[in-house]
C-alpha cells in the first residue's frame, strides 16, 4: 500500500470541510509556516450535500436582535440539552462568518441600500436568517469551494472515499483511503484528522437527503471508540415532496405559506401553536413559523385523525402559497416553484403544493469537546456529523449552515496549530491497520455470500421508519433494534456483483450501508433508552410522553462494540446560563421567560 | 489528459448532423454562401459600369437569368435568416441597460427589424425616385 | 496542466476579425435584404422598371458618397463577415490548418474590398 | 406502471472491451425520472452499472448524461417525456472513465484557471461590502452554475478544442467580473484573451439551450469578447 505523509488531513468537501480547510491554510500562512493539507471527499466538493441547502443561515444581525435572543431561541429550540457554552461561543461568531462569506463573494439577498437583508425563520424569535434567495447553501458551498481555489496549499483528492481513520495510542495517525477512479488504496498519514462527513439521513425511507450523507465518518469515529451523542434526535422536516422527499425550504412559511389539511383548515391551531396568524402576516413562534418537531407531530397526528389528503401513494398536507402572488413567488422562491413544477407537475402560483415530513437533520454525531476535538486526539469533527453540542434535542432551522462556518473554521485553526507540536505517530500498529483495510476490501469483492445490499438497505430504511419515527414507542424500537442486529450479521454474508475496480459504486454503497447499520444501531439504541419525550424525539409509551428533567437532562453517550451490541451511557449537560424552562411556542409561549 | 484506460471518442467531421440544432447553426453559418455570390454579382456590375453601356446592359441581362434570380432568392431569404439569428444574438452580447434595468430582449429584436423595415423605405424611395 | 505560460497566455488577434465580423452582420442584416430584394429581384424580374437602374442614372447613384457607402455596407463589411464565417466553418468541419486558412478567408476579403474600392475610385474620377 | 426499454452505453475498460449498448427493461410512471430509471436498473437488473448521482434534486450537478444526444440531468428529466426510443450515453466531449462515468479533471482546470474568486484587496474586514439589487442583478444569473458540465457536452467548439476554457469557465469569470465587489478583471482577462479564452466559440448557443439553471452561458461568453476587445483597444492606446 502507498503511504504519504501529510500534516492535516480533512474529510469532506462540503461547506464544514471547505471552511476548515480555508481556516487550516490562513492559519498556516499568518505564521508563516509550511504546511501540507490534504481535503478529501467521495464526492466533487461543490456536490456535498450542502449544496442543496434553500432556507439561510441565522446569525444576530438587525439592531432588534441581540445575542441573549439567539442564545435563547437555540437552547429552547434545543429542549435544554444543547451546550450552553458552546451555544455561547457560536452566536458570538456566527456573524463574523457570514460577513467573511459575504467578503468571499457569497451573494447574498440584499435591501436597497446594498446591506444584506435578513428573513424570518421557525423557532427564531426575530429576523436574522441570512440567505441567497432559496438557494443558500448551493452559494456558499460555490463561494468556498471557489474561494478555496485560492490557496495552492490546499491539495483536494477529489473522489476519494475514506475507509477508516488510522490511530495509534489514542492519538489519530491518518487515514486509509481508497481512490475512487482506480480502487488503489493509500494511507495518507497525519498529524491532525477533520472529519466533516456529514449528516446521516439515508437511514430513514423518506428523507430530505442526498445518496451520500449515509454517516460514513460518525462510523468510523464510533467504532475507534469515540461516542455518538444524541443520536436519538432526528429531525423530521415537515415539508418534503411526496415521493422522493425533495425537500420544500421552510422559507416559504416564512415568506407566509400557510399549512392545510384536505379540508382547508389551519390544523396548527390544535397544536399548541395558536391562535391563527391573519394571512400573510407570519409571527414568528405561531402557527406555521413554529419548530420543526411540533410541525412534524402535528402532520402525524392529523394523519392518525385521518384529515390528510392522499397524493399518489403518500399521505399529505398542503402548503398554500397562492396568496403570495406570482411575481413575488418568481422572485423570493424561484426554486421552489421550478422543484414542484418539475418533481410533481404541480405550479405553486396556482395549487397548494402536497407536502409530508421527512427526515431531514441527524443532530448527534461524533462527541466532541467545545473545540470540536473528539476524546482521540488530533481529531476533529465538525459540520453535522459533530455533536459539538449547539442543536441539543433539536436543531433550529439555519442554525446548521452557520455552524459549519463556525466550528469548521474553528476546527481547522485547531488542527494546525496541533501540527507544529506533535510528531507522526510512529507505530508498526499503523501497518496492520492499513493491511486490515485492504483484507476486508479484498474478502468484500471476493465473497460469494447470497446478500445484496440492495435488500439490507432496503429493509434498514424502512424498519428505521418504523420504529425511529416522528412518534417512538418500545415495542417498534426494540424491533428495529433486533432488525439491525439481523442487518449487522447478514451484512457479512454479502456478494458484490460488480468486481471491477475502477469507479466500483456499488463497492461503495456496500461500504456505506456497513457504515449506516453501525450508525442505526446508536441511533434506535439511544432511542430506546431516553424514557421522556424531548424535542425531536416524541414518546407513546404511557407516562414518557412528557420530558423528564429529573432523569433524563442528559446527553446519550453510545459506544462501540465490536464483540457484541453497543454500549450506552449518558453525560451531564452544560446549563450553567440558562436553567431549563418548559418549551412553548404560540400564545402559549408569551408569558414563558426564555 | 485522458487516462490511457479511458475511452475518449473523436468528435467526426460529420458532428453536426446528430442534432437538429447544429444543424440549424451550420445553416446560419451557411447563410454567407449565398451572400458571397451576391456580393460576386454586385461586383461584377460594378465593373461592367466602368465599361460602358452595353456592358451594364449585359449585366442587366445576367440578372435575369433564371438561375441568378434563384440563387439571389435563395440569398434573400438567408439574409432574412441571418437577420433573425443576429438580432437575437445582439441583446445577449450586448444587453443594454436603461435606469439600472436591462432592456428586454424582445425590444431590442423589434427595434432591429424596425431598422431593416427603415431601410427598406428607404430603397423604395432611391429606386421609385424619379420614375 | 500549465495555463499560465507566457506561450499560452498570449492574446489572440480575433477582436480585429471579431470586430469586422460583427460590423459585416449587422450590414447584412440591416442593409442586403433591401439591397438583394431591389437589385437582384425586383429589377430583375420587372417588378421596377429597369429605368430605376439605367446606365446614367446608376453612374450616378454609385460613383458618388452615398455610393461609397453602399459599397462599404453591402460589399466589404458583409465579405469580412463572410470571411470569418467560412474560416470558423471550415474549422468546424476539420478542413484545412487553422493559420492558412484565415490568410485565404481575410486575404480574399481583403482583396476584393479593394478592387470594389479601386473600381469606384476609378468611375468617381 | 408500464415498462419502457431504454439503452445504456456500457464500458468497461478492466474488460478491455470497446464501448457497447445494453438494453433494459424499466417499469415507469409519471414521476419516473432518467435517474430513477438507472437505480433500478442499478439495483434490480445489473448492479455493476455505473454513473454519478447524489441530491436528486437538480442542484448538486453530478448526474449529467446523454438522453437521444442531448445533454440532461438525469434526476430532472424523466421517461414520461421521451415517446421513442430511450438511448443514455455518458457526456459527450469528455473521456469516458467506465460507463456513464466521465473524467472532469479538464472541467475543473478550467475552471481554476479563470482564478474564480473575489479578488478585492481591501482585506479582511469586520463588515459585509454594499452591494444594491441592481448591482447584483448584473451578474446573478451568471452566478447559478452548478458545474454540471453539460455545456461542454453541448458545446462543439470544446468538442473540437479541449483546450478551449468552455462556456462555464467563461461565465465564472465574467460573473465575477460583473461583480460590484471585484477588483479581479485585469488579473483574469489574459486568460479570457486568449484564443482558446472566449475567442474560441462561435455562438452555437447550444450550451445555454441545455444548461438546466438557465444561467445562459453563451451570453456570459460572449459579453466576454466585448469585454476582450475593450481589452485590447485600452491596451494600444496605453501603450
Ligand atoms: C435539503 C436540505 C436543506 C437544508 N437547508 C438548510 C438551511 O436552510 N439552513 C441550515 O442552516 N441548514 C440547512 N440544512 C442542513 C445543512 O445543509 C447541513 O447540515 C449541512 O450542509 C451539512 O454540511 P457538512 O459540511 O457537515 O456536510 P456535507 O455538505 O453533507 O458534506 C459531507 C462531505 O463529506 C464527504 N464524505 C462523506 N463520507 C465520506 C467518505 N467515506 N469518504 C470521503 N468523503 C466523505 C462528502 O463527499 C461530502 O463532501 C439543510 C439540509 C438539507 C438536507
Ligand atoms: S453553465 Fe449551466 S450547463 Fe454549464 S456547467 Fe453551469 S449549470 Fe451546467
Ligand atoms: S455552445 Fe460553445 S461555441 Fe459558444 S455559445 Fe456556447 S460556448
Ligand atoms: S443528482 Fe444532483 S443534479 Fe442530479
Amino acid at each position: 500500500m502507498q503511504e504519504r505523509h501529510i500534516d492535516i488531513v480533512i474529510v469532506g468537501g462540503g461547506g464544514a470541510g471547505l471552511r476548515a480547510a480555508i481556516a487550516a491554510a490562513e492559519s498556516a500562512r499568518k505564521e508563516n509556516r509550511e504546511q501540507r493539507i490534504v481535503m478529501l471527499s467521495k464526492v466533487y466538493p461543490m456536490r456535498s450535500h450542502t449544496v442543496a441547502a434553500e432556507g439561510g443561515a441565522a446569525a444576530v444581525t438587525s439592531a432588534e436582535d441581540s445575542l441573549q435572543a439567539h442564545f435563547d431561541d437555540t437552547v429552547a429550540g434545543g429542549d435544554w440539552l444543547a451546550e450552553q457554552g458552546v451555544v455561547d461561543y457560536f452566536i458570538r461568531h456566527a456573524h463574523q462568518e457570514l460577513v467573511q462569506m459575504e467578503r468571499w463573494g457569497c451573494p447574498w439577498s440584499r435591501k436597497s441600500d446594498g446591506s444584506v437583508q435578513v428573513r424570518r425563520f421557525g423557532g427564531m424569535k426575530t429576523a436574522r436568517t441570512w440567505f441567497a434567495a432559496d438557494k443558500t447553501g448551493f452559494h456558499m458551498l460555490h463561494t468556498l469551494f471557489q474561494t478555496s481555489l485560492k490557496y495552492p496549499e490546499i491539495e483536494r483528492l477529489d473522489e476519494y472515499f475514506v475507509l477508516d481513520i488510522a490511530v495509534a495510542d489514542g492519538t489519530v495517525a491518518g487515514v486509509m483511503v481508497l481512490e475512487i477512479a482506480t480502487g488503489e488504496l493509500t494511507l495518507l498519514r497525519a498529524k491532525s484528522v477533520i472529519l466533516a462527513t456529514g449528516g446521516a439521513g439515508r437511514l430513514f425511507r423518506f428523507n430530505t437527503n442526498a445518496g451520500i450523507v449515509t454517516g460514513d465518518g460518525m462510523a468510523m469515529a464510533f467504532r475507534h471508540g469515540v461516542a455518538l451523542r444524541d443520536m436519538e434526535f432526528v429531525q423530521y422536516h415537515p415539508t418534503g415532496l411526496p415521493g422522493s422527499g425533495v425537500l420544500i425550504t421552510e422559507a416559504c412559511r416564512g415568506e407566509g405559506g400557510i399549512l392545510v389539511n384536505k379540508n382547508g383548515y389551519r390544523y396548527l391551531q390544535d397544536y399548541g401553536l395558536g391562535p391563527e396568524t391573519p394571512l400573510g402576516q407570519p409571527q414568528n413562534k405561531y402557527m406555521e413559523l413554529g419548530p420543526r418537531d411540533k410541525l412534524s407531530q402535528a402532520f402525524w397526528q392529523e394523519q392518525q385523525a385521518g384529515r390528510t389528503g392522499k397524493f399518489g401513494d403518500s399521505d399529505v398536507v398542503y402548503l398554500d402559497l397562492r396568496h403570495l402572488g406570482k411575481e413575488y413567488l418568481h422572485e423570493r422562491l424561484p426554486f421552489i416553484c421550478e422543484l414542484a413544477n418539475v418533481f410533481i407537475n404541480v405550479d405553486p402560483v396556482k395549487e397548494p403544493i402536497p407536502i409530508r415530513p421527512a427526515v431531514h437533520y441527524t443532530m448527534g454525531g461524533i462527541e466532541t469537546d467545545a473545540h470540536c476535538e473528539t476524546r482521540i486526539k488530533g481529531l476533529y469533527a465538525a459540520g453535522e456529523c459533530a455533536s459539538v453540542g449547539l442543536h441539543g434535542a433539536n436543531r433550529l432551522g439555519s442554525n446548521s449552515l452557520s455552524e459549519l462556518l463556525v466550528f469548521g473554521r474553528l476546527a481547522g485553526e485547531q488542527a494546525s496549530q496541533r501540527v507544529p507540536t506533535v510528531p507522526f505517530t510512529n507505530s508498526r500498529d499503523l501497518k496492520e491497520q492499513a493491511q486490515a483495510q485492504k483484507t476486508r476490501i479484498t474478502q468484500l469483492y471476493d465473497a460469494e455470500g447470497e446478500e445484496s445490499w440492495v435488500e439490507l438497505k432496503r429493509e434498514l430504511v424502512l424498519s428505521m421508519e418504523t420504529g425511529c419515527g416522528i412518534y417512538r414507542e418500545a415495542k417498534g424500537m426494540q424491533a428495529t433494534l433486533e432488525k439491525i442486529h439481523e442487518l449487522q450479521a447478514r451484512y457479512r454474508n454479502i456478494r458484490l456483483q460488480d468486481k471491477s475496480r475502477a469507479y466500483n459504486t456499488e463497492l461503495m454503497q456496500c461500504l456505506e450501508l456497513g457504515y449506516s447499520l453501525d450508525i442505526a444501531e446508536a441511533t434506535c439504541l439511544g432511542a430506546l433508552e431516553r424514557k421522556e419525550s424531548r424535542g425531536a424525539h416524541k414518546r407513546l409509551d404511557d407516562g414518557l410522553q412528557q420530558r423528564d428533567d429529573a432523569n433524563y437532562l442528559k446527553h446519550s453517550q453510545v459506544f462501540f462494540n465490536a464483540e457484541g451490541p453497543a454500549r450506552l451511557c449518558w453525560q451531564e449537560v452544560d446549563t450553567h446560563l440558562s436553567a431549563p424552562a418548559e418549551r412553548a411556542y404560540g400564545d402559549a409561549g408569551k408569558g414563558v421567560k426564555q | 489528459m485522458a487516462k490511457p484506460t479511458s475511452y475518449f471518442p473523436e468528435l467526426k467531421r460529420d458532428w453536426w448532423l446528430k442534432h437538429s440544432y447544429f444543424k440549424k447553426y451550420m445553416a446560419r453559418e451557411a447563410t454567407v454562401l449565398p451572400l458571397v455570390f451576391f456580393v460576386a454579382c454586385l461586383l461584377a456590375g460594378l465593373y461592367s459600369l466602368l465599361q460602358g453601356m452595353e456592358s451594364w446592359q449585359g449585366w442587366l441581362q445576367f440578372m435575369q437569368h433564371p438561375m441568378v434570380i434563384a440563387l439571389n432568392a435563395l440569398a434573400f431569404i438567408a439574409s432574412l435568416f441571418h437577420a433573425w439569428t443576429f438580432f437575437q444574438l445582439f441583446p445577449r452580447v450586448m444587453p443594454l441597460r436603461v435606469a439600472g434595468r436591462t432592456l428586454p430582449p424582445n425590444l431590442m429584436v423589434l427595434g432591429q427589424w424596425l431598422g431593416v423595415v427603415a431601410v427598406m423605405v428607404l430603397a423604395t424611395w432611391i429606386f421609385l425616385r424619379g420614375l | 496542466m500549465s495555463n499560465n505560460t507566457s506561450d499560452k497566455m498570449k492574446r489572440s488577434d480575433e477582436p480585429i476579425w471579431w470586430g469586422l465580423f460583427s460590423a459585416g452582420g449587422v450590414c447584412f442584416a440591416v442593409f442586403v435584404p433591401a439591397a438583394i430584394l431591389f437589385i437582384a429581384l425586383l429589377i430583375p424580374a420587372g417588378i421596377i422598371s429597369t429605368g430605376a437602374v439605367s446606365f446614367e442614372r446608376a453612374q450616378s447613384m454609385v460613383f458618388s458618397l452615398p455610393g461609397l457607402i453602399f459599397i462599404g455596407v453591402v460589399i466589404c463589411l458583409p465579405l469580412f463577415h463572410a470571411a470569418h464565417r467560412i474560416r470558423h466553418g471550415l474549422h468546424d468541419l476539420k478542413l484545412g490548418k487553422e493559420r492558412q486558412n484565415k490568410i485565404v478567408t481575410y486575404g480574399c476579403a481583403a482583396l476584393i474590398s479593394a478592387l470594389a474600392l479601386v473600381g469606384f475610385v476609378i468611375g468617381a474620377l | 406502471m408500464t415498462i419502457k426499454q431504454i439503452s445504456i452505453q456500457r464500458y468497461l475498460p478492466e474488460q478491455g472491451s470497446a464501448p457497447y449498448w445494453q438494453e433494459f427493461d424499466v417499469p415507469f410512471d409519471d414521476s419516473t425520472s432518467i435517474l430513477d430509471a438507472l437505480n433500478y436498473v442499478k439495483e434490480e437488473l445489473d448492479g455493476s452499472l455505473s454513473y454519478r448521482w447524489s441530491c436528486r434534486m437538480a442542484i448538486c450537478g453530478s448526474c449529467g448524461v446523454m438522453v437521444n444526444n442531448t445533454p440532461k440531468l438525469g434526476c430532472n428529466s424523466f421517461l414520461r417525456e421521451y415517446q421513442g426510443p430511450v438511448k443514455i450515453a455518458p457526456l459527450a466531449h469528455f473521456p469516458v472513465e467506465k460507463d456513464l462515468i466521465i473524467d472532469m479533471t479538464l472541467f475543473l482546470d478550467h475552471l481554476a484557471a479563470v482564478q474564480p474568486y473575489l479578488i478585492n484587496d481591501s482585506g479582511e474586514g469586520s463588515d459585509t461590502f454594499k452591494q444594491t439589487p441592481a448591482q447584483m442583478e448584473k451578474y446573478k444569473q451568471f452566478s447559478g452554475c452548478i458545474n454540471c458540465g453539460l455545456c461542454y457536452s453541448a458545446c462543439p467548439q470544446f468538442g473540437l478544442n479541449p483546450e478551449f476554457l468552455g462556456p462555464a469557465a467563461l461565465t465564472l469569470a465574467h460573473r465575477y467580473n460583473l461583480d460590484s465587489r471585484d477588483q479581479g478583471k485585469k488579473q483574469r482577462m489574459p486568460q479570457m484573451n486568449r484564443e482558446e479564452g472566449v475567442w474560441s466559440c462561435t455562438f452555437v448557443g447550444f450550451c445555454s439551450e441545455v444548461c438546466p439553471k438557465n444561467v445562459d452561458p453563451a451570453a456570459a461568453v460572449n459579453q466576454g469578447k466585448v469585454e476582450s476587445a475593450k481589452d485590447m483597444l485600452i491596451g494600444i492606446f496605453k501603450s
